[in-house]
């Protein structure tokens, strides 16, 4: 087994994606996802697997992220739509 | 029939679950941004489930350190690692492309909720 | 329930892997049918094929360099699609374009750390095949210090450091020098896109510039990899 | 099987192609110069006519013409022309070349007259290869050829129900072909081969058998207007302009029962079918299309509806023909082919003079049009009479063959079928030609006859006041082939007839 | 000259990568366009020749071995197709000059060439991959292509099926990649070859998985080629999109899940027959379905491009049931009909693209007596309606021909008929419209406008000719993809 804190890390990650699904505030998630993708890269590091780690960290929780925030920034913040 | 030692495949379990929480999210959100969170939730799961194929206990991450024989036995299968990361790159493209037409389809019609969207669209 | 059919096919696919995991080969085992002899070549033989000890690298670089250039044109073609979408003219409702903040700590500070942030960025394309990172990670990080840049100072301002008809021309060009490194191995003799078949000079095991093409690619794909990030940040930022 | 000499040529070929090529030339000649186009057409048709002719001593002597042509689609395509086959060419071509001579100036003055002919020699084209065909391939693909084009036919008067009545015969003919496509594939598949010609080609009777032969029966059935898939038939050809409903109902529905008789007898030959008695579904559909057909006819007032529905009840006559499985009634089925041929195309081209010159389709105020278009109703109540089967003429010849044919058999009872059909042909013709000839003319209809006839040629010079030489003429022609052939001693279709069923008998 | 396998896809791609570079002002973009596909037509056509006599060719990218390395595999299967697929592409090309320079502005209009050049590369690579993830890379590019010109077009229509359409193929790549791992998971390979020699013993230890494998993997592919219940996302898409787009999306980009299926099946699954049992019925299952459904909608639409795109779900219900039968001659009826599909169904969309780009004209209904008005256009309609239909002399008959015979001869009549009971139901709707559009009546008086310009006119009639020629002499074609099918099935 990759030790406890790779199943905390799992854990975490389930964890995640249940509140980024059921949040209905879009910043809120994205927020989460973030920290979500950091999570994972670091998994992948506890998985051996450095390269990818890295790229997720830079690609998931920086690129993915700032495109989401743009994304609300120019549409529309909350889920449900009053309007 | 899910014996016991589920627990020693705890990795493709989580992956797997990843995978459908993601699917699930798109298939039943009407929000189309939370649809590409959990399409991006699906991707990575993926690859979790990818990269733990190509983990085994003990091993260090693909750098070779010095050369030698039996390589075989100290190091991860760096096959997958590659995979993984042409798929990052694949799930990141893939998200940046269908928010651009999120915004687009926001400055035409107003709102992000497929059902509206079909009733705008009939 | 509205969504029975979503939930119904969730369940199925549920099923299925899980009846896949009661046969799954244990987790973390040695003797995986994953960890095979394709496996054990690459660890073994890459060192003084590829000559670079970043066996992921030499795999995306060299070994399997198709594939890496097949994923180089789904971002060139993201990167296309998202900028043939976004240059349509405006709807009716034009979502309201970033706008510069005026916060002073952020402007000071950010300009402060952008170029720390491009070394870095630099370094680990340059020093991908030695050490874990390489073209993408690198012009990821690349691309990121532009998009910080992007976010405090607006795009009207990050247009004129980098004009778009700019940026659309180094992603052309990135992605076609990745095509011109594997034609340089069919004008070489070899088929398209070899190393070491070639006869490239894979230099001194360990220095900077050793494993002849890989670095080369990996420079193109670093390139094209933040000039894409800028492209499409700069495109859904929605220049005005 | 005695050794048939097989003479190769590619004449055939040719036959099929040159009215293609008339076609294509036709209409380009018509876009500027319509009389050209007029003369070019006739002239490709007649010397089409003439080619066939030239078979003939081959054919009197026994031989039979092969040629194939291997470039075209999968199997290439293949004539094989035997006496059954050169008799109704050679009877297609003169009925073709005559309702063409007919249509010169029956169209003049009509809309899309360009089309019409270019459509028309398509249609001979497909009709001619049909008759040629040396395998079921080369069949289906000339049927093909034949029924699609003729869609154009009928729809040319463009009016709402022409386009009704064209969808429906679309519909139904792709519906027929892929049954025969399906029975084709099913035959080549269980036979390894298609060619016809041959001893029966399928032996045992396994359910595909059945289900290929089902096939066969209901796209040639539904062609030749078989009970239950005749609906298309009496909307389409009175729909049709005259020449082309006179080509329809004389040659076309002629095609599907020509096609049944190769299929009966040469793709599931003789004995199979005897054995397992298959061919009395034939014969029951034949029964009950002769009733219903005729006795729908009586009701009919529209004449070229009822000619349509008349047409169904002879087709039943002649599949009743086919399925008798005898030599003498084969061969009176065969003769009946060309006696029908020769009557319906008559019948349809008076009806066409009568539409033409009065503007009258209801045959309620037929009275006393014998006084104002005397030759049009001569020619009318000769073929009428011919297909009621009175002696002198060549229906009574065929009507006779058949039921002696029928007691060979050993199923008199279908004789009773073929009188039955004689007293309703009388039933619903007779009536036309008595308000015709022996009722007086009301009052408006006297004087159209005294004052000269509006319509017609512009200063041609008219010897009769009715229609113009091009329209009697082809008529009279066709009224005498339904006289002269049954006295006259040389009455060589019935030799080619007998010489068919001889043939078709002796595998 | 084995470069050629690689050139094929590398062409199409440096020209994808030329147009933003060089193609910036006017129509260089088309020119750019223009001349790759023209270079990449001949590179097909070498192809062709070469390995028309029978044997393959597999590339080593990087002279790599497979195991390690990526091959690609050009055989008469994959050369055939990449030769046709070039071809209607030439035509599409060279059709939207015009049609569609006056629709974009002119950024969106360099990166629409750049997108239908990239669609063409992703294509070609699918159906030259001989290995698993070099496939679904490809499988990606033209996906990604083919929502990108769906989107292009600046209507909310057009992105919103684009946007469906991207979600559904994301979940397709989903399940292709989670295919994919399962296979090297216990596989340890990618390559096709080397997984023919490692899936019986992955079979017998582990035979769900690879049952579960070959089920996402169908699953993916299936919706990438709009298998029937997954073919929800095409009528939108199709028929919001530009004329020659959807002329492409409808005649090739769907066909690129049925030849990944394909080779997939032929040279990985067969090897393993325990887990491949199932799956030829599950699919005919499917396909019978898809023929029904597709033709149900067609005949109930009213717009001419929805009732065009259903067609195509009934045209890929036909392949993948002439496929399911798995015998020879049937699969070379099936491989012909992807290439009459995609000749016919692209004649079929750029007449309709005419019909709208002259007179505005849309719904079938309005297109009464469209036949006096624009004649050649119509021939062109005529002559796509008759090939779907099957009509003698058509290459739709050809194909047709060899799927009957084919399902006779594997002893299964009930195909034979359904294929025939399709080929009906699309005469039914669209015969009707043929009819309508010569002998119909228009209501308002037609304006004098001339007939469409020659030069979006003769790629029309270009591949209408084509057509007729592969309908009249389809031997040699025939031949080849004769023994092509035979070496796809291992026999």
């Amino acid at each position: 087994m990759i030790g406890w804190f790779g199943v905390g890390c799992l854990v975490f990650l389930l964890v995640c994606a249940i509140v980024v699904a059921r949040t209905r505030d879009l910043l809120a998630a994205t927020i989460v996802f973030a920290a979500y993708s950091l999570v994972m890269a670091m998994t992948w590091q506890q998985l051996r697997a450095p390269d990818v780690a890295i790229t997720e960290a830079a690609l998931g929780a920086g690129v993915t992220t700032l495109l989401f925030l743009l994304a609300i920034a120019r549409t529309r913040r909350t889920e449900d739509e009053s309007a | 029939m899910l014996s016991l030692d589920l627990f020693l495949r705890l990795n493709y379990l989580a992956s797997i679950m990843l995978f459908l929480i993601g699917l699930h999210t798109m298939l039943t959100h009407a929000n189309l941004i939370k649809k590409v969170m959990g399409m991006n939730i699906m991707e990575t799961g993926i690859f979790l489930f990818l990269v733990s194929i190509g983990y085994a206990h003990g091993t260090l991450s693909p750098i070779i350190r010095q050369s030698g024989p039996e390589q075989g036995l100290i190091y991860t299968n760096p096959l997958l690692a590659a995979i993984v990361l042409t798929g990052i790159v694949i799930a990141v493209s893939t998200t940046a492309y269908a928010l651009s037409i999120i915004i687009k389809l926001y400055e035409q019609c107003g709102t992000l909720d497929v059902d509206r969207l079909e009733k705008l669209r009939s | 329930m509205r969504h029975l059919p979503a939930l119904l096919l969730v369940v199925a696919i549920a099923y299925v892997l899980a009846l896949t995991l009661t046969e799954a080969p244990a987790f973390g085992g040695l003797d995986v049918p994953a960890r095979n002899e394709v496996m054990r070549f690459y660890l073994d033989e890459e060192l003084d094929q590829a000559g670079i000890p970043n066996t992921v690298t030499a795999i995306i670089f060299d070994y399997r360099a198709y594939d890496t250039m097949g994923e180089a044109t789904v971002l060139f073609t993201a990167v296309g699609a998202a900028a043939a979408v976004l240059a349509g003219h405006a709807g009716k409702l034009v979502a309201r374009p970033m706008a510069a903040t005026d916060d002073v700590i952020l402007r000071i500070v950010s300009r402060m750390v952008i170029p720390f942030v491009q070394v870095f960025g630099i370094y680990v394309v340059v020093y991908g095949h030695l050490s874990p990172g390489g073209g993408f990670a690198g012009g990821t990080i690349l691309g990121g210090s532009m998009a910080l840049y992007l976010f405090v100072f607006g795009p009207k301002r990050t247009a004129r450091k980098i004009p778009p008809a700019w940026g659309e021309i180094m992603e052309g060009a990135a992605a076609f020098w990745y095509v011109l490194v594997g034609l340089g191995g069919v004008l070489l003799g070899a088929n398209f896109l070899a190393n070491a078949a070639a006869g490239v000079p894979l230099g001194v095991q360990g220095q900077l510039f050793s494993g002849g093409a890989i670095w080369l690619i990996g420079l193109g794909v670093g390139v094209k990899v933040a000039a894409t990030i800028v492209n499409l940040l700069v495109h859904l930022a929605g220049e005005t | 099987m005695n050794a048939t000499a097989e003479v190769y040529s590619l004449l055939p070929a040719l036959i099929v192609l040159l009215p293609i090529i008339g076609a294509i030339a036709g209409y380009l000649v018509g876009l500027r110069w319509p009389t050209g186009r007029d003369l070019l057409c006739v002239f490709t048709v007649g010397i089409t006519a003439a080619l066939t002719f030239t078979f003939y001593p081959a054919i009197s002597r026994g031989t039979v013409i092969v040629g194939s042509v291997q470039i075209l689609v999968p199997l290439g395509v293949t004539f094989r022309l035997d006496s059954l086959g050169f008799l109704l060419t050679s009877l297609t071509a003169v009925i073709w070349f005559l309702a063409t001579l007919y249509s010169l100036s029956y169209m003049k003055g009509e809309h899309g007259v360009n089309r019409y002919y270019a459509f028309l020699m398509v249609t001979f084209s497909g009709a001619v290869g049909t008759f040629m065909a040396g395998d079921l391939f080369s069949f289906f693909l000339f049927f093909e050829l034949m029924s699609l084009p003729a869609a154009v036919l009928v729809i040319h008067e463009e009016t709402a129900e022409a386009v009704q009545a064209a969808l429906k015969y679309l519909f139904m003919t792709v519906a027929g072909s892929l049954m025969f496509f399906f029975s084709m594939v099913a035959t080549f598949e269980m036979a390894g081969s298609v060619a016809l010609g041959g001893r029966g080609l399928i032996a045992e009777a396994s359910p595909v058998a059945f289900l290929t032969f089902a096939g066969f029966v209901i796209a040639l059935g539904m062609k030749a207007g078989m009970v239950p898939l005749h609906m298309w038939l009496p909307d389409a050809h009175p729909v049709a302009p005259s020449p082309a409903s006179a080509l329809l109902s004389g040659i076309m529905i002629k095609t599907g029962a020509y096609g049944m008789l190769r299929v009966m007898y040469e793709v599931f030959g003789l004995e199979f079918l005897q054995a397992t008695g298959w061919n009395t579904v034939v014969l029951v559909l034949s029964v009950v299309t002769i009733l219903l057909g005729s006795s729908v006819a009586i009701t009919q007032y529209d004449l070229k509806r009822r000619l349509a529905y008349s047409s169904i009840g002879q087709m039943g006559c002649i599949l009743l023909g086919m399925g008798l499985m005898s030599e003498r009634a084969l061969t009176g089925d065969v003769f009946y082919f060309f006696a029908d041929a020769v009557a319906k195309s008559c019948l349809f081209l008076c009806a066409g003079v009568i539409l033409k010159t009065t503007g009258k389709r209801d045959i309620r105020q037929f009275a006393g049009l014998g006084q104002r278009l005397p030759v049009t109703m001569v020619c009318f109540a000769v073929a009428a009479l011919t297909l009621m089967g009175i002696p002198p003429l060549n229906g009574f010849v065929s009507k006779w063959q058949l039921s002696v044919g029928a007691f060979d058999a050993g199923m008199p009872g279908y004789a009773l079928a073929l009188l039955a059909s004689s007293m309703l042909n009388a039933v619903y013709y007779l009536p036309i030609v008595m308000t015709a000839f022996f009722d007086h003319p009301t009052p408006v209809e006297a004087a159209a006859v005294a004052a000269p006839p509006t319509g017609g040629g512009r200063g041609t010079r008219r010897w009769l006041p009715e229609a113009s030489a091009t329209m009697l003429v082809p008529m009279l022609v066709l009224a005498l082939g339904c006289a002269v052939f049954a006295l006259s001693p040389g009455n060589w279709p019935l030799r080619l007839s007998e010489a068919a069923a001889r043939v078709l008998f002796s595998k | 000259m084995d470069h050629l396998a690689v050139l094929l896809t590398v062409i199409p791609l440096s020209g994808a990568f030329f147009v933003p570079m060089f193609g910036r002002e006017g129509d260089r973009g088309y020119r750019v366009a223009l001349g790759t596909v023209l270079l990449t037509t001949a590179c097909a056509a070498a192809l062709l020749v070469i390995t028309g006599r029978g044997q393959a060719i597999s590339y080593y990218v990087g002279n790599w071995a497979p195991p390690w390395g990526i091959e690609i595999r050009v055989d008469a299967f994959s050369a055939f197709l990449s030769f046709s697929f070039s071809l209607v592409y030439l035509a599409v090309i060279a059709y939207s000059a015009r049609d569609v320079s006056h629709e974009l502005n002119p950024a969106a209009l360099r990166w629409y060439w750049s997108l239908m050049l990239l669609l063409l590369a992703g294509l070609l690579g699918v159906s030259s991959a001989a290995d698993l993830f070099n496939l679904f890379v490809f499988t990606e590019i033209y996906s990604l292509a083919a929502c990108g010109i769906i989107s292009v077009r600046d209507r909310m229509d057009s992105l919103e099926a684009a946007l469906k359409y991207l979600l559904l193929s994301a979940v397709a790549a989903g399940c292709i990649l989670l295919g994919i791992s399962l296979i090297y998971m216990v596989t340890g390979h990618l390559n096709y070859a080397h997984l023919a020699t490692a899936l019986p013993a992955a079979v017998a230890t582990s035979p769900r998985t690879v049952l579960a494998a070959v089920a996402l993997l169908a699953t993916g592919f299936g919706l990438k080629s709009a298998l029937f219940p997954l073919h929800m996302w095409l009528p939108d898409a199709h028929s919001s999109a530009l004329s020659p787009a959807s002329a492409v999306l409808s005649g090739i980009a769907v066909k690129a899940g049925i030849i990944a299926l394909f080779r997939l099946f032929a040279s990985v699954l067969s090897a393993s027959p325990a887990v491949v049992r199932a799956m030829p019925t599950f699919l005919a299952v499917l396909a019978v379905g898809g023929m029904i459904f597709g033709a149900l909608f067609a005949m109930t639409q009213t717009d001419l491009k929805r009732m065009l795109a259903y067609s195509t779900v009934v045209q890929v219900g036909y392949i993948y049931l002439a496929f399911s039968v798995l015998n020879p001659v049937a699969l070379t009826g099936a491989i012909l009909h992807i290439v009459n599909h995609a000749l016919l169904k692209g004649m079929l969309f750029l007449s309709a693209g005419l019909i709208i780009h002259r007179t505005g004209k849309r719904r079938i209904a309005d297109l009464q007596g469209i036949g006096r008005e624009m004649p050649l256009t119509m021939i062109a309609l005529t002559i796509g309606a008759m090939g779907m239909v099957g009509i003698p002399l058509t290459n739709g008959f050809v194909s047709k021909w060899h799927m009957v015979l084919g399902s006779l001869e594997a002893g299964q009549p009930l195909a034979a008929g359904v294929i025939l009971l399709s080929s009906l139901f699309s005469a039914l709707y669209y015969f009707p419209l043929v009819i309508a559009g010569w002998f119909g009546n228009p209501a308002a008086p037609a304006p004098a406008r001339p007939e469409a310009p020659p030069s979006m006119l003769w790629p029309v009639l270009g591949l209408g000719a084509v057509s007729l020629i592969l309908g009249i002499v389809p031997e040699p074609v025939v031949n080849v993809l004769g023994e092509a099918a035979k070496h796809l099935l291992g026999q």
